[in-house]
């Protein structure tokens, strides 16, 4: 049986505290569109009550219902009225998740880019000889030796899975 | 024999009526009944308009008998009446027949059988209007004291505001001391205040010049009628009698003990009235506290929604917050009741502060195991298990036990759950149908103390609408026993619902005219057909029956 | 008025105002019962029957209307308002600007014949804009008083100097274009606030479809629709395509316990919509009802039990959930999407038409009418109360009731008006 | 009033044809925008957000700090990176702690964030700038019905985007009907296109987009246009995988706005690079006479 878990509850609160205001009215749900897609299957009110009562093992082991696929359209948001951040919350959950590794791939595709370019899509040769095509100037984006000290300030590195990626990886958007 | 002139006047009650029956032919149709000088249709009878061509028409064709056929007496006779005493007709040559509520709201896609049907009805209404009789009605002298019965909040803010009125208030209280259940209250919501600053109107009350105050008395039996109820009331010395001219019930209602329900045992599982002690002694010292809601009401026992015991739970479990900020608060209920601005904010705020909220849903209840509570969550649609250290159980407001004598002594009627029962829901919700006595507060459905004090307000206002006048007049249809006839059986005094018959020094029936409401039970039951209904004699009705076709 | 006499000035002439003057005129005090339109009875005239006893609404306010009116101790001012309050408790003055009715009250007889020749065709406020009044009116049918008033804003000769037919075909001559609008001055000892709520106008709920989807309504203008004596004469019908709609979905809370628009809760909602659907079904036994809530709150005296009625004897469904979206399919029928909070699976639910029950919000003048009385306001905007002192407003001898002070329903609004009467003859009486 | 090019990564890196159209209009409309260099990935709300706040915000917070005490506003080509830079600065705006804390991690990196600028998405300047684009209109688009696509993060939360209505978007219908077209309501006009969900269910991402395309066939749209590079990827990229997965026929031409309004303003289609759309837009602007048909 699941049980009540109040320090996990607490922990989610302390990320964002709008979650405390939810009064399960089913508002979210009824706006959202990957909700009726799935029909159901994913449903951002099922999650905030999970969080509402700490459900840990649900959340972040099985990932029941699956918030990675919200779609951050933020209509939930737009339409809640107690004005819970849904979006953000889910948010912090998918932090909490990436901490156990067990989370779509296509995200770790993103930061290890960012990791290795500072930039979600890192420029191409063919991308580059387009831009001369096009008349535009070429692209002077951040150091990133400063964008790697950022992000070891944050720890970034060490909380996503780096495993496999080199320098010479491609990122993706 | 006098010369009858009867004008009929039917009324399309805008479509309620015109929309189903044919009205213009109901017109030509009681136009050939005997008597019948006049007869035409209105819109709306009730209306100024249609109130006007009433008076008119009676002036104009010196009516003596008036029908109107449109909706029901209960609502519109006196209206009706008045017009016709304006008009200089006695009021009691007026009939009504009620071709709305009992025909075309019940026939209405059968125009053609319906208007047959409404003709009969007015048939009726005529044969009974020729035997109608001018009758008088009745004055009566107003004691102008005020009893109240209920030293609650509620008993309190009504002698109060009527002794500010300047009018002589008596309270008796059965407890020694005032208070009611407020005096064991904690904090009150929805603003924190201490109980006992609410509570200090006790001392206004008992200082006031206009107020005697009588504890530990509680009423025996009660004699009289509007203007002039008689009340005797049991002090530890015996027996004493309070002259009044209203009285207001204010008796309150009880908090249901919940034994044997979720394992109640006083000391770990407790209800929320005794949280309350612990809180006023600050002795809360657990950490995960669950609160179950609707323990003992809405179900099929005690079907009603006992109002306060929401925001009840919300407030003590704030309360804990407060001096407690680490405890875990859970509230297990059905139906958050937070209605309106301040309540609405409030539940906000009890969710602001982290209290968590489980919904139940009552075919599946919550299990109360050693450690731990087992509910199934509706909104995950599976079971879950909360951690306790102490379970506190909200259980409803139930009516006193000894409601139902003081009913049977004012004579008036309790609903199905025991808490006096108003005469109209909607418009007269302090207003007993006995006339002079009202009800205010828990004893009339459970109220919190800012509900309470409005109507203890209302009553007090209803009340004084009595004791300002000096005289009163009362109904004149009313029974009269035929002292030749009555043997002193007695039954009619068994079946008065208004208290108004007595049995005098020789054995005789008498009826007294300010109570009866001539609600025709005595001259029914009557087996030496000894009491005349008047205004529903039995030639008036029997000419009735012989008019819808009746042999 | 002389300064000695006992009265009381009444502000709003719905159920609170009327019951407040009646008890008070009752009481041996006398009223000065002023309201803003052309006739008393308020919203409660407006609503076809009434929770829990079903009675028809105007069927039991109408008594009460006619007995305002005849009472000796009352003075109706309609079509007046509020302008200017000075004084104190004991000895208020009040300013009423009395707006001119253009008709002579004691000439006109209701017959309705300027009515049926007036040319200028008006949306009908009382009946929330379902059908079309003329300039010159009675506001509705049972009205008290029972004349007729021009609506100057309409008015043809008013507006361009042109028509006075109305002037032409009224046999008694009462109508009168040279009246003015004029002030009244009172002496009062205390005032009573019943100036009641307004409806909420759902259109900024976007997703829901009001006013783009032709079958989603407002609670108000169905119970309108659903009314005798109402535009539709009682035959539900729906306006897209004037056929019988057989499924209602009711949403509650619209607008309510939002913090977007209502933070508060309309206290009423979950008991009229059951009221409505109860309705429905006796018009058409074949019509089904569907209720979206989010708690159901019935804590009122057998209100519990009437829940039960609506699902045991009406076949009410009620469903916890609230809506945000409504769409509608090819033939205009409102499709809800909602959650099924039994299953958690979403649920697209074609219905005939949808009724929105939207929040009670205070009267647009409220502020204003705050401002000229002196009196504070609670954040949302309903003149603020005090918990254990109800029914007093901010300041000595001034008294609220009814849903001038916050959501309540009928039964609440009586009760609270007899208690500000009440506090206003002590007022009265204390202070005199 | 001067603005500053906030370009992202997915226009620079991926659809550079976009970036030559918004920076011909500008120009040729005479609004001062120019470049910045050194920003990083805005960073993605879909997804670097997703991975960790911390690091979200601080990067947001640095690339702000690159504009700061420049009498210039953020012009962002993309509607995602307005969204987090909006919503950066109002996180950290409102909460004196994190911003301390954010602050604490730029120093590392010698910068500072203040909190002090105006971020405008781009189609908010050009309807603020509508006059100036009437104006210039050389080739009216007549004859065209566009469905315009706001897209998520253009909209929400208005809390913070505090630009266009939530509910009932107008902003872009009004730019486009200046332009000589049609725009056309349809049902699921304020509906995500289901971009971000290609990272966590391809299926589920492409279903919201046919769902769209549905919506927008309905409409009798001749194509559709859109604020933002993710929501264009998903239909001019995504289109055609879509038919073939799930056997439809949609082949509606994806205009991004700064095209729409190129053309309009007489730009020719090859100094835009129109033929690197995967849908191919030529057919639809010759049949409106906005580009010449090969046959005259």
């Amino acid at each position: 049986m699941l049980k009540v878990d109040f320090e996990f509850r607490k922990e989610i609160v302390k990320d964002d505290f709008s979650l405390n205001y939810c009064y399960q009215c089913g508002t979210c749900s009824s706006a959202c569109p990957v909700a009726l897609v799935t029909e159901g299957e994913y449903n951002p009110r099922k999650i905030i009550e999970e969080s509402l009562l700490g459900l840990k093992e649900l959340l972040i082991k099985d990932q029941k219902p699956n918030v990675w696929l919200c779609s951050t359209c933020q209509m939930c948001v737009e339409e809640c009225p107690q004005n819970v951040f849904l979006t953000e919350i889910f948010d912090n959950l998918k932090n909490k998740i990436v901490l156990t590794g067990n989370y779509p791939e296509a995200y770790n595709v993103q930061g290890n880019a960012i990791l290795e370019y500072g930039l979600a899509i890192p420029l191409t040769t063919p991308i580059i000889r387009r831009r001369q095509q096009l008349g535009l100037p070429s692209v002077e984006s951040a150091n990133i030796e400063e964008i790697g000290k950022l992000l070891e300030a944050t720890n970034f590195e060490k909380k996503i899975n780096t495993n496999g990626y080199s320098k010479t990886e491609k990122g993706g958007m | 024999m006098e010369d009858i002139k009867m004008g009929v006047f039917i009324c399309h009650c805008g479509t309620n009526i015109g929309g189903f029956l044919d009205v213009p032919s109901l017109v030509e149709y009681a136009k050939t009944l005997p008597n019948v000088t006049f007869a035409t249709d209105n819109l709306y009878s009730c209306s100024e308009v249609g109130l006007s061509l009433i008076k008119e028409k009676i002036e104009e064709h010196d009516l003596n008998r008036v029908i109107v056929a449109s909706c029901t007496p209960r609502t519109h006779e006196p209206l009706f009446r008045s017009i016709c005493q304006e008009a200089g007709l006695n009021p009691y040559l007026f009939e009504m027949v009620n071709i709305r509520d009992q025909c075309s709201w019940v026939h209405m896609k059968e125009t053609e059988a319906a208007t047959e049907k409404a003709k009969i009805l007015i048939e009726m209404g005529v044969a009974k209007a020729l035997l109608l009789q001018p009758l008088e009605k009745f004055q009566i002298d107003i004691n102008p004291t005020a009893l109240i019965i209920g030293g609650g909040i509620a008993g309190m803010t009504a002698a109060l505001n009527l002794a500010n009125q300047e009018f002589k208030v008596i309270l008796i209280e059965k407890e020694p001391e005032l208070g009611g259940l407020l005096r064991y209250l904690y904090k009150l919501y929805p603003t924190h205040d201490d109980a006992s600053k609410v509570l200090e109107v006790r001392n206004l009350v008992e200082n006031h010049q206009k107020i005697k105050v009588i504890t530990s008395t509680e009423p025996v039996k009660i004699e009289g009628f509007i203007g002039n109820y008689k009340v005797s009331v049991k002090r530890r010395d015996g027996i004493y009698d309070i002259d009044t001219g209203i009285i207001i019930v204010a008796t309150g209602a009880q908090v249901l003990k919940p034994e044997g329900l979720f394992g109640y045992n006083g000391s770990t599982i407790i209800t929320q009235l005794e949280l309350e002690q612990l809180l006023k002694e600050n002795k809360i010292n657990v950490k995960n506290i669950v609160m179950i809601q609707c323990v003992g009401a809405r179900n099929e026992e005690r079907r009603y929604c006992s109002n306060i015991c929401c925001m009840t739970a919300l407030k003590n479990a704030m309360l804990i917050k407060e001096l407690k900020p680490d405890a875990n608060i859970s509230i297990i209920f059905r139906d958050i009741q937070t209605q309106g601005t301040t309540y609405e904010e409030y539940y906000r705020k009890a969710r602001e502060k982290g209290i968590t909220f489980i919904r139940y849903i009552p075919e599946k209840v919550p299990i109360v195991k050693e450690s731990n509570i087992e509910v199934y969550n509706d909104y995950l649609n599976q079971d879950i298990s909360i951690p306790y250290d102490m379970i506190v159980l909200s259980t409803p407001l139930i009516a006193n036990p000894d409601s139902e004598d003081l009913a049977k002594m004012l004579k008036v009627p309790l609903e199905e759950n025991h808490f006096f029962l108003e005469a109209h829901v909607k418009l007269r919700p302090v207003d007993f149908a006995t006339d002079g006595i009202y009800v205010c507060g828990s004893a009339h459905w459970p109220a919190d103390i800012p509900e309470a004090i409005s109507q203890a307000y209302a009553a007090a206002s209803r009340a004084s609408t009595i004791i300002s006048k000096d005289v009163l007049e009362v109904e004149g249809a009313i029974a009269e026993v035929d002292e030749d006839l009555c043997v002193g059986c007695g039954i009619c005094i068994k079946i008065c619902p208004y208290n108004a018959i007595s049995m005098d020094d020789n054995g005789i029936a008498h009826v007294t005219e300010a109570s009866c409401k001539g609600c025709g039970l005595c001259g029914a039951t009557c087996p030496e057909k000894a009491i005349t209904n008047h205004h529903f004699t039995t030639k008036q009705i029997l000419a009735q029956i012989l008019a819808s076709g009746g042999k | 008025m002389g300064e000695n006499s006992n009265s009381v000035l009444v502000i709003g002439g719905g159920i609170a105002g009327i019951q407040a003057s009646l008890d008070l005129a009752e009481r041996g005090i006398k009223v000065e019962l002023v309201e803003k339109k052309p006739c008393i009875g308020g919203r409660m005239a407006q609503l076809d029957k009434t929770f829990p006893t079903n009675d028809c609404s105007i069927c039991i306010l109408a008594p009460k209307l006619a007995e305002c009116y005849r009472h000796p101790n009352i003075t109706l001012h309609t079509l007046a308002e509020v302008k200017e309050i000075t004084g104190k408790a004991g000895n208020f003055k009040a300013k009423l600007l009395q707006h001119a009715r253009y008709i002579k009250a004691e000439e006109c007889i209701n017959c309705g014949i300027c009515i049926e020749k007036c040319p200028m065709r008006v949306d009908d406020e009382f009946d929330v804009f379902l059908r079309k009044r003329r300039a010159i009116y009675i506001y509705f049918l049972q009205g008290v008083p029972s004349i007729m008033a021009i609506d100057p804003e309409k008015c043809l000769y008013l507006t361009k100097d042109a028509c006075r037919i109305c002037e032409k075909v009224c046999e008694r001559e009462a109508i009168d274009f040279e009246q003015k609008d004029s002030e009244v001055n009172l002496n009062v000892k205390s005032i009573i606030v019943a100036t009641g709520y307004e409806p909420f106008d759902p259109s900024p709920l976007v997703n829901l479809g009001y006013k783009h989807l032709p079958n989603v309504v407002t609670g108000l203008e169905f119970e309108r629709m659903i009314c005798a004596s109402g535009p539709l004469k009682g035959h539900l019908i729906r306006s897209s395509d004037r056929k019988e709609p057989k499924k209602l979905a009711f949403i509650n809370c619209v607008g309510s316990r939002d913090m977007k628009y209502n933070p508060y809760c309309s206290s009423v909602c979950c008991m009229y919509t059951t009221k409505e659907a109860m309705i429905a079904y006796e018009h058409d036994n074949s019509i089904q009802s569907f209720i979206f809530y989010i708690d159901l709150r019935a804590g009122g005296k057998g209100f519990r039990e009437y829940i039960e009625r609506g699902q045991k004897e009406y076949g009410i469904k009620y469903i916890k959930g609230k809506v945000a979206k409504i769409i509608e399919d090819d033939d205009k029928n409102p499709i809800i999407i909602y959650e099924d909070m039994n299953t958690s699976k979403m649920k697209k639910f074609p219905v005939d038409l949808v009724i929105l029950a939207t929040s009670m919000i205070p009267n647009k003048d409220t502020p204003e009418l705050a401002n000229i009385l002196g009196i504070d306001l609670d954040k949302n905007n309903f003149f603020l109360s005090n918990a254990y002192l109800p029914l007093d407003s901010s300041k000595k001898g001034i008294y609220i009731c009814g849903c001038c002070r916050g959501p309540m329903d009928i039964p609440n609004s009586v009760i609270d008006a007899s208690g500000a009467a009440a506090k206003a003859a002590e007022n009265a009486i204390r202070e005199g | 009033m001067t603005y500053k090019y906030f370009f992202g990564c997915v226009i620079p890196g991926r659809l550079p044809y976009l970036e030559a159209s918004a920076r011909k209009i500008f120009d040729k409309l005479g609004i001062n925008v120019s470049d910045q260099t050194q920003y990083s990935c805005c960073p993605d709300p879909t997804g670097v957000a997703a991975l960790d706040h911390k690091s979200w915000l601080a990067l947001g917070a640095r690339n702000l700090s690159l504009y700061e005490n420049d009498n210039s506003d953020v012009l962002s080509l993309c509607s995602g990176c307005t969204e987090t830079l909006k919503t950066v600065q109002h996180i950290l705006n409102n909460d004196p702690e994190e911003k301390k804390e954010i602050n604490s991690i730029l120093n590392k990196i010698g910068k500072k964030y203040q909190g002090n600028i105006n971020i405008k998405h781009f189609a908010q300047v050009l309807f603020e700038n509508l006059d100036l684009i009437k104006e210039n209109i050389i080739k009216p688009l007549k004859d065209l019905k566009v469905a315009c696509h706001p897209g998520c993060h253009y909209l929400r939360p208005s809390e913070i985007i505090q630009w266009d209505d939530p509910f009932e978007p107008t902003t872009l219908d009004v730019i486009v009907e200046a332009l000589g077209a049609e725009p056309v309501d349809y049902e699921l006009k304020k509906d995500c296109c289901g971009n971000p969900l290609e990272k966590s269910d391809k299926e589920l991402s492409q279903k919201l987009l046919l769902n769209k395309l549905e919506s927008i066939k309905k409409s009798g749209a001749d194509c559709i246009v859109c604020v933002c590079p993710a929501c264009y990827q998903q239909f001019d990229f995504n289109q055609r995988e879509l038919n073939k997965n799930l056997n439809t026929d949609f082949k509606f031409p994806v205009f991004y706005l700064t095209e729409l309004i190129a053309l309009a303003l007489g730009i020719k289609g090859e100094e835009i690079g129109l033929k690197f759309h995967r849908v191919r837009v030529n057919n639809l602007l010759q049949k409106i006479n906005i580009l010449e048909s090969p046959n005259k």
